[in-house]
């Protein structure tokens, strides 16, 4: 691989850039291949890139129908945090952070990783127990959160409002410093470069149209627009899209698509260092490292596949910044986008056998699935090579929805998140 | 901001409305197995295109009501009455 | 008890509370028929509005807000009676709200202007003309809008738990309308 | 020097000067500048420091295109941080300071950048900072990152929204716009016309032409004077459309001249885009240095605002438009050379420009620029090679013109690129929005094919964001060929302009390199909003307080003369406690306990949920939205009860009293009362049409006020009832109506807290005097107003189950020992999921309750470990000090909890673990009154 330094930034300086290659070769995709992963996001790409690293099965390729990242890993808030409830959650979303941890090395690309911790609000004296209830569980699943009280509040985050008029004042919170950010476009890039150059395809502008061998009971490869193409395993990493996909191959997902909305204001010099998020708002926000408030909020209410949001939730999410953060009243707004969303009813990801064989699932993480690219990745890619579901997976099955083994964040937290 | 045409009140703003999910979603029988229960718990038709949901309009009239929605584009093809089944023009739309 | 404070007149708006009044709902079950409906009427002292949104009469004043729901306001204890043996038989009820809800009239040139801070509804005069009546919500407070015949301005009720906010809101909007 | 002011001319107000101050230095300007025009007559020609090379900018631009002349502007109070100086309205005492650069513009530290920039050419920090960690370097990337300075304290009130509706919205006040409304208004159309713009014209204001034989501004005022005096109608200056959404929703931004900002949410039948076109800088070395501008600005501010911009310019166009601007800049008596990149030119009077003194070069390029931060003068090279220098204070520039036709592509439009023009243009209009004017590419001047020059020095594209060729040739070298990755990973089009001018240089840069067509490579999506708007304009007036809706009860003057402390719960602002002078909270709930275990309390129950269901079928419907049997209640008689959502959970509870054959009264959670109200009128409408039954929510009709304890009786029967409270005639979980107080009132004897309860229901105007008749209630012990926190506590001893606090989005009914209803024969909502496999396996949470065998407190939330100290084997719910058993009690929800009475547990926490034994719920068992009747 084209290794990457400072160093190499001189020496290519010096010689006017002639040096640099492409991050991802452009591959045609051949007539077939031992696994197919569709969907060049955050998540199919770390796919391939684990199943080359880890498993030395190179002869992969990730299809993607459009420009890579061009789905939610493109085009999210970037929160990274393992500050969930469930022990099964803890342990995948822990896994992932870990792997975060390191993988600026790992893929020799800096992903930014920056960990300047998350701050969670809370409003009442009520919710104060529903976060102490939560923290608890979190420390005994092994995660650094901590609960906070307000003065620690109103010094690391100097513009939140701790009024006591306003209409949610600030009661307390609850922080995990291991929680941050990332640049969500590097995480894309440096996957997709890692893969690449262990041998991947990486397909941009092919889409997924359908599948060979037998929808419904087996699946042999996929048909695209590029033309088919056979594998021994094929598995789904489409995000919004997944229901679509899983019809073609048979089967019915119980996923639903939602617009979910993210903000930029315009660069300002830095004014907030932490992740912070209101839960009696939902909104949430972060500067990113060009000067932007990154502002997420709630889902845009019904299904959608537009990728773009609804004024109506704009108001909402960003009247709530305003008035928690009266003196970020001016910073103006610079952009709005939206991203579609694979909503399950307990907001936990979709993951393991489809049930049609030859198909595998990574799906369902909804709003909160940047932070678990590393780890997404890594479990399928083990399922793939090794033909059994990881330890950390097999709580996120799909049969868990018969059962009724959900593992609903949102409900057991108390807290809406 | 979508434009909803309640059956009763007309056009109005989406602010007055709440989505309800899937229209015509038969509540399955107490007997049922454990996996009709999920899918009807769960299991959503989910399409790009043409979507049969029901809304209710939460700030106006309190009544429900059915909408043929086109989730890529949000065009709003038709708005008929709890109760009733789609216009017929609409099924071929239904992929 | 929660009752709003005149607001300061802004220069083209002012907001006063209408004074107490009986308040209530009429509910009737589905398929009734149209003897009821015209007794109903006469018990009432004129015809029920069948068209959706729409308001008639003075005392009580009725207001169309939902199939087979009127919002009657100030009927009197008598009306109330013939109402009720008008209904007597059918699936029906009158929920008593007086001091649930509370009335404002909102005058002056910009009245509209006034609810059209916060409240998506078109009251512009071709398309909420006297006689019209809707609900909606106005900065999340769900509101009844009325706009008698023959009177100037917009008539605005709300549940009594919400009127303060609600007032405060119209205060502040109507400082901004300049 | 350049700089200073035409005697006559413009539109500016001579009689009306302004002071304002810039970078701390005092200028003067007039009436009618922007901030931009005055500094630009006061010769000041650094304007900013680019994002990331610092490098020195000068004003470009004359309208919401200026990527360079970003400024923070300083008013009491506030501090708007990254607006263009073009935009900026002179106002008397305006102070401005320029963004981006330390210790000051003209010597600013950061221009080190500047000179390294080879070493970190577009993506660079994705290469580098991996060693030790990024959290390293990240602070000083951060600190030299970011335009303007935000506000550090609260910004005041200046912000409004409102709705607005018209049949049609047209944006944009140029010549077309201004012609459209027209039209729209004249066939008595509702019309909105906005502009962002201070005045209406557009072009009209500054481009000479006549209509109708009169001055173009005037026909634009009187014209838009006409739209504003139409009935239904309006013309708004000042006001952005910012974003085209569904079903023509179009939020628009409104500056009023006091600066605040309205945000408009607006349906519009039909929008007309009148938007205009933004002319582009050409790509050659050198464009960004400060006297380099576009050629439609440069006309602008010597004709608006009546600047004399240089006494020797040169014009470097490849289309047609830009020779308005040479004739214009020698008339008024520069020197002006025109250098056209085209072999010929058309329709142009070249005679009348030679006549004026302008010197015409054709097939010549302007191949560089000198000068130190200001232009000093140009090269150029002819179609021979050969090179010369030009001295010019002003480089005017123009590569084309791009259409406005973000808020078309947000309706859903598409566009198609036109080569004569070199511009992209809607491809087919769309049903309910057009497009005119120059928006539509109507009189877009032929246009030479997009080409960059090449040469040496850097040639920028993105001038806000750095981004030169050499760093799209990087980009395209490294596989970034999608324009969306191209964006990404250099950042073009990512300013605060967003690309306005750059976009279109970008695509076809992008194109050259890659070997496609421009059209082959597309754009990028435009996003509202078009122009950035402030935050505080998505809130409006709703802050603080006003921010969300608040609840208050009937009760409420006499809580706050209580002295109460009054929180939020549910929405219902109510007392938490009624602490005493130099009482504590924690006191006053304790004191409060105990005054409903010795003697009586009043608690305000008004905010609890109350729905009447009526009619033949309401016991049938009760039965199957309640987990447990209504319908065999008898009448006057009163059930508690639980509701579960479909998933089999619980979502609510409350007591059910049944009125008549026919009549109930469902109870619900004070923060359950809207939501189940509309959960009732969901399955009744949706579920079961047939049944014959109406539901009605009638919550804020009745003032409700609790009397409990033993001395409760007496309390009630002195305030003064005509209802028998006799056991006999009045048992526990029963239901009377009578008068109390003089009031019509409907009694409930049911219990939250154990004792004896009467739940008095009187109309809500009458709430007061209900409150006044008990408090005054003759004899001893005295009834004492009790609050939120010490009801919950008067359960929590009784171990009565409090919903959302005991129970979360996973509790079903047998995990809080109500496991028999899964065996009712009706079937109900939520029953059949109470059967699946993970609802009946073992290890789910069970309500429990806890004694503290060491004495020390429990808290909410702590959770529940077993003797290794590891995994959670539960966690408590509600805790608190008994004062009536002075010991801590509390509820847990443990695994498998009610199997395991008696069984020793630790409490994990902060702290010392504590040592808990697993009782059964009701530590307080005095035989009273239990809730579950
Ligand atoms: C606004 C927003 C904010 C968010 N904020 C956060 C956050 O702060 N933290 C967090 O952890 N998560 C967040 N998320 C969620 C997160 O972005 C996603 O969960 C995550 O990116 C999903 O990654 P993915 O690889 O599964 O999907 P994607 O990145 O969406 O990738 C799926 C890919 O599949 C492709 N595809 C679809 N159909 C086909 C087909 N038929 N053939 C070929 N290719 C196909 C798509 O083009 C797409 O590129 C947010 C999401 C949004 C929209
Ligand atoms: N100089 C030239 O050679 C040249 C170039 C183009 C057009 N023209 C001619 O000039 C005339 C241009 O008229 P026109 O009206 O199309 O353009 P115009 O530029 O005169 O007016 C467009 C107006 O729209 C406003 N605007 C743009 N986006 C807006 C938004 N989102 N919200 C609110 N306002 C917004 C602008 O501020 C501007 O005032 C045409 O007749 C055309 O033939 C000449
Ligand atoms: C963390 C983050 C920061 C962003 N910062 C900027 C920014 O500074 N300028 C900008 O124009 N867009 C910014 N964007 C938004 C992107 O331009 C773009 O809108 C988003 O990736 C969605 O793509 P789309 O709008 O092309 O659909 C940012 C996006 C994210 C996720
Ligand atoms: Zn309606």
């Amino acid at each position: 691989m084209d290794r990457y330094s400072a160093l190499r930034l001189v020496r290519e300086g010096l010689r006017g850039q002639s040096g640099w290659r492409p991050l991802w070769r452009a591959a045609a995709p051949k007539r077939s291949y031992k696994v197919v992963v569709v969907g060049g996001g955050g998540h199919g790409l770390a796919t391939a890139y684990y199943l080359a690293k880890v498993h030395k099965i190179t002869d992969v390729a990730v299809i993607e129908r459009g420009w890579l990242g061009g789905g939610n890993s493109g085009r999210n808030t970037t929160v990274i945090r393992s500050n969930y409830y469930y022990p099964q959650s803890v342990r995948l979303y822990d896994f992932a952070l870990d792997l975060y941890q390191g993988l600026s090395r790992e893929l020799n690309y800096n992903v930014m990783f920056s960990p300047r911790g998350m701050i969670t609000l809370v409003h009442s004296r009520h919710e104060l127990e529903s976060a102490a209830r939560w923290v608890g569980a979190m420390r005994l699943n092994g995660v650094d959160a901590r609960m906070i009280a307000r003065d620690e509040i109103a010094r690391r985050i100097p513009a939140l409002d701790m009024g006591s008029d306003a209409r949610f004042p600030v009661a307390g919170g609850f922080v995990q410093e291991r929680a941050g950010v990332a640049r969500h476009d590097a995480v894309v890039w440096g996957y997709a470069r890692g893969a690449s150059s262990l041998g991947v395809d990486v397909v941009e502008n092919c889409q997924v149209t359908g599948f060979l061998g037998e929808p419904g009971r087996r699946i042999a490869g996929v048909a695209t627009s590029q033309g088919d193409i056979r594998a021994d395993k094929v598995v789904m990493c489409v995000a919004g899209r997944s229901t679509a996909l899983a019809r073609l191959a048979g089967f019915d997902l119980p996923i639903t698509s939602h617009g979910l909305q993210a903000f930029v204001t315009e660069p300002v010099k830095p004014v907030l260092d932490v992740v912070v998020l209101s839960t009696a708002t939902g909104a949430y926000l972060s500067q990113s490292d060009k000067g932007g408030l990154v502002i997420g909020g709630g889902l845009d209410l019904y299904p959608s596949y537009a990728q773009r949001g609804g004024l109506q939730t704009a108001r909402h999410v960003l009247g709530a910044v305003a008035d928690q953060f009266p003196a970020f009243a001016s910073i103006r707004l610079l952009r709005q986008w939206a991203g579609i969303v694979d909503v399950v009813h307990d907001s936990s990801p979709i993951l393991g056998a489809a049930p049609v064989e030859g198909l595998f699932l990574n799906c369902g993480w909804g709003t909160g699935g940047f932070k678990a690219i590393p780890a997404g990745g890594w479990l399928t890619a083990h399922h793939l090579a090794t033909g059994e579901i990881h330890d950390i997976a097999r709580p996120f099955t799909l049969d868990r929805f018969a059962s009724g083994a959900l593992l609903d964040e949102a409900a057991a937290s108390g807290i809406a998140h | 901001m979508l434009l909803i045409a309640c059956p009763f009140c007309g056009p109005r703003a989406e602010l007055e409305f709440r989505w309800g999910g899937d229209a015509h979603v038969a509540r399955p029988p107490a007997a049922c197995d454990d996996a009709e229960l999920a899918r009807y718990l769960f299991q959503r038709r989910n399409g790009e295109g043409l979507s049969l949901e029901r809304w209710v309009h939460a700030f106006g009239c309190r009544q429900w009501f059915n909408l043929a929605r086109d989730t890529a584009t949000h065009e709003i093809a038709a708005v008929y009455r709890m109760g009733e089944a789609p216009p017929p023009a609409l099924a071929e739309r239904l992929s | 008890m929660a009752d709003p404070r005149p607001i300061a007149p802004a220069p083209r708006v002012t907001v006063a509370p209408l004074p107490h009044a009986a308040f209530g709902v009429l509910r009737l079950g589905r398929g009734v028929d149209p003897e009821t409906l015209a007794a109903i009427g006469a018990a009432l002292g004129l015809a029920l509005p069948q068209v959706a949104n729409r308001a008639v009469g003075r005392t009580p004043r009725v207001l169309w807000t939902a199939p087979l729901e009127w919002t009657l306001i100030d009927a009197s204890p008598a009306q109330l009676a013939a109402l009720e043996s008008a209904c007597a038989g059918v699936l029906s009820h009158y929920a008593d709200l007086t001091g649930g809800r509370v009335g404002l009239r909102i005058v002056g040139e910009d009245a509209r202007n006034l609810i059209a801070t916060e409240c998506p509804l078109d009251l512009s005069a071709p398309a909420f003309p006297p006689g019209c009546c809707a609900q909606s919500l106005f900065a999340g407070v769900p509101i009844l809008i009325d706009r008698p015949d023959g009177e100037d301005g917009l008539r605005l009720y709300v549940d009594v738990s919400l009127a303060d906010h609600l007032t405060a809101w119209l205060a502040a909007a109507a400082e901004g309308l300049a | 020097m350049n700089g200073g002011r035409f005697d006559a001319g413009g539109r500016i107000d001579r009689a009306r000067p302004i002071g304002f101050s810039f970078e701390g230095r005092a200028y003067r300007g007039f009436a009618g500048d922007t901030l931009a025009s005055a500094l630009l007559a006061n010769g000041v020609r650094l304007a900013g420091r680019s994002f990331k090379l610092h490098r020195p900018r000068g004003v470009i631009a004359a309208g919401v295109e200026e990527p360079n002349a970003i400024v923070d502007v300083i008013a009491p109070g506030d501090r708007r941080p990254n607006l263009r100086a073009t935009e900026v309205e002179l106002c008397d005492g305006l102070a401005a300071v320029p963004t981006n650069c330390w210790p000051s513009l003209a010597f600013d530290a950061g221009a080190i950048n500047g000179l390294m920039a080879r070493f970190i050419p577009a993506g660079f920090y994705y290469k580098t900072f991996l060693w030790p960690r990024w959290r390293v370097f990240e602070p000083f990337i951060r600190r030299a990152a970011g335009l303007g300075r935000a506000a550090r304290t609260p910004v005041g009130t200046r912000f409004e929204h409102r709705f607005a509706h018209c049949d049609v919205l047209v944006v944009g006040g140029g010549r077309a716009g201004l012609a459209a409304a027209a039209e729209a208004a004249a066939a008595s159309a509702r019309v909105i016309l906005c502009e962002q713009d201070t005045e209406f014209g557009g072009q009209l204001l500054w481009n000479g032409q006549t209509i109708e034989g009169r001055p173009g501004p005037d026909w634009a005022g009187d014209q838009a004077a006409a739209i504003a005096g139409a009935p239904g109608s309006a013309a708004l200056a000042r006001t952005t459309a910012i974003g085209a959404y569904d079903h023509g929703a179009v939020a628009l931004a409104e500056r009023l001249a006091d600066g605040r900002v309205r945000l408009w949410t607006l349906r519009a039948g039909r929008m007309v885009l009148a938007t205009g076109a933004t002319e582009r800088l050409a790509v050659f070395p050198g464009n960004d240095r400060p006297g380099v501008m576009l050629a439609g600005a440069a006309l602008q501010y010597q004709e608006r605002f009546a600047v004399r911009l240089a006494r020797r310019a040169v014009v470097f166009t490849n289309n047609d438009a830009a020779y308005a601007t040479a004739m214009a800049l020698a008339c008024r008596g520069a020197k002006t050379t025109l250098v056209d990149a085209r072999p010929v030119t058309a329709s142009v009077d070249v005679a009348g420009l030679v006549e004026a003194g302008v010197e015409m070069l054709n097939r010549t390029d302007v191949v560089a620029t000198h000068g130190g931060q200001t232009l000093a003068g140009v090269t150029v090279r002819g179609a021979d090679g050969g090179e010369r220098s030009i001295d010019c204070e002003l480089l005017a520039v123009s590569a084309g013109f791009t259409p406005n036709l973000q808020l078309f592509t947000q309706a859903g439009g598409r566009l198609a690129y036109e080569g004569d023009t070199a511009s992209f243009r809607p491809a087919a209009p769309l049903e309910t929005v057009s497009v005119v004017g120059s928006a539509a590419g109507h009189g877009l001047p032929p246009t030479q094919a997009p080409r960059r020059i090449a040469g040496r020095g850097k040639a920028f594209v993105d001038l806000q964001n750095d981004v030169a060729v050499d760093d799209i040739a990087l980009a395209a070298q490294e596989g970034m060929v999608s324009i969306e990755h191209l964006k990404r990973y250099t950042a073009l089009g990512m300013g605060t302009d967003q690309g306005r001018t750059s976009g279109f240089n970008g695509q076809a840069i992008l194109g050259e390199f890659t070997g496609r067509s421009i059209e082959a490579v597309g754009a990028t999506r435009p996003r509202p909003p078009v122009s950035p708007v402030p935050l505080g304009a998505f809130a409006g007036r709703g802050r603080g307080p006003l921010f969300h809706p608040l609840r208050r009860s009937p009760l409420q003057a006499m809580h706050q003369g209580l002295g109460a402390a009054l929180e939020d719960y549910g929405g219902w602002l109510r007392p938490a406690c009624y602490p005493a002078p130099g009482e504590s909270e924690a006191a006053a709930v304790q004191r409060e306990a105990l005054a409903v275990r010795g003697g009586v309390g009043l608690f305000d129950s008004s905010p609890l949920g109350k729905i009447e269901v009526v009619g033949p079928d309401a016991g049938r419907f009760i039965d199957r939205i309640y987990a447990n049997a209504m319908s065999s209640l008898a009448i006057g008689r009163a059930r508690y009860g639980l509701m579960l959502s479909e998933l089999g959970v619980i979502v609510d509870d409350g007591v059910v009293l049944r009125l008549a054959e026919d009549h109930f009264l469902v109870g619900t959670t004070t923060g359950g009362a809207e939501r189940i109200a509309g959960w009732l009128e969901e399955w009744r409408q949706c579920e079961w049409p047939g049944l014959r039954v109406l539901v009605a929510p009638v919550t804020t009709a009745w003032g409700v006020v609790t009397v409990s304890g033993p001395a409760a009786r007496q309390a009630l029967q002195s305030a003064g009832t005509d209802i028998d409270l006799s056991d006999e005639a009045f048992p526990h979980m029963s239901v009377r109506a009578g008068r109390v107080a003089g009031l019509p009132a409907r009694v409930a004897r049911v219990s939250f807290t154990g004792e004896v309860s009467y739940e008095v229901n009187v109309p809500t105007t009458g709430a007061e005097t209900l409150w006044n008749a008990l408090a005054g209630a003759t004899g001893e012990p005295r009834p004492v107003p009790v609050g939120v926190e010490a009801w919950l506590l008067l359960r929590l001893e009784k171990g009565f189950l409090h919903v959302g606090m005991d129970t979360d989005g996973t509790t079903t009914p047998a995990d809080v020992g109500f496991g028999h209803v899964a065996r009712r024969k009706v079937d109900f909502v939520g029953k059949r999921s109470l059967t699946r496999p993970d609802n009946l396996r073992p290890g789910r949470h069970q309500l429990v309750a806890l004694e503290a065998l060491s004495g020390a407190a429990m808290a909410v939330g702590a959770h529940l470990t077993g003797s290794d100290g590891r995994g959670s084997e539960g966690f408590v719910t509600s805790a608190g000090w008994s004062p009536t058993l002075a010991r801590p009690v509390a509820l847990a929800m443990v695994k498998d909890g009610l199997g395991r009475m008696g069984e020793r547990l630790s409490l994990a926490g902060e702290g010392r673990a504590a040592s808990v034994r697993i009782v059964e719920r009701g530590a307080y068992d005095r035989p009273v009154e239990a809730r579950n009747g």
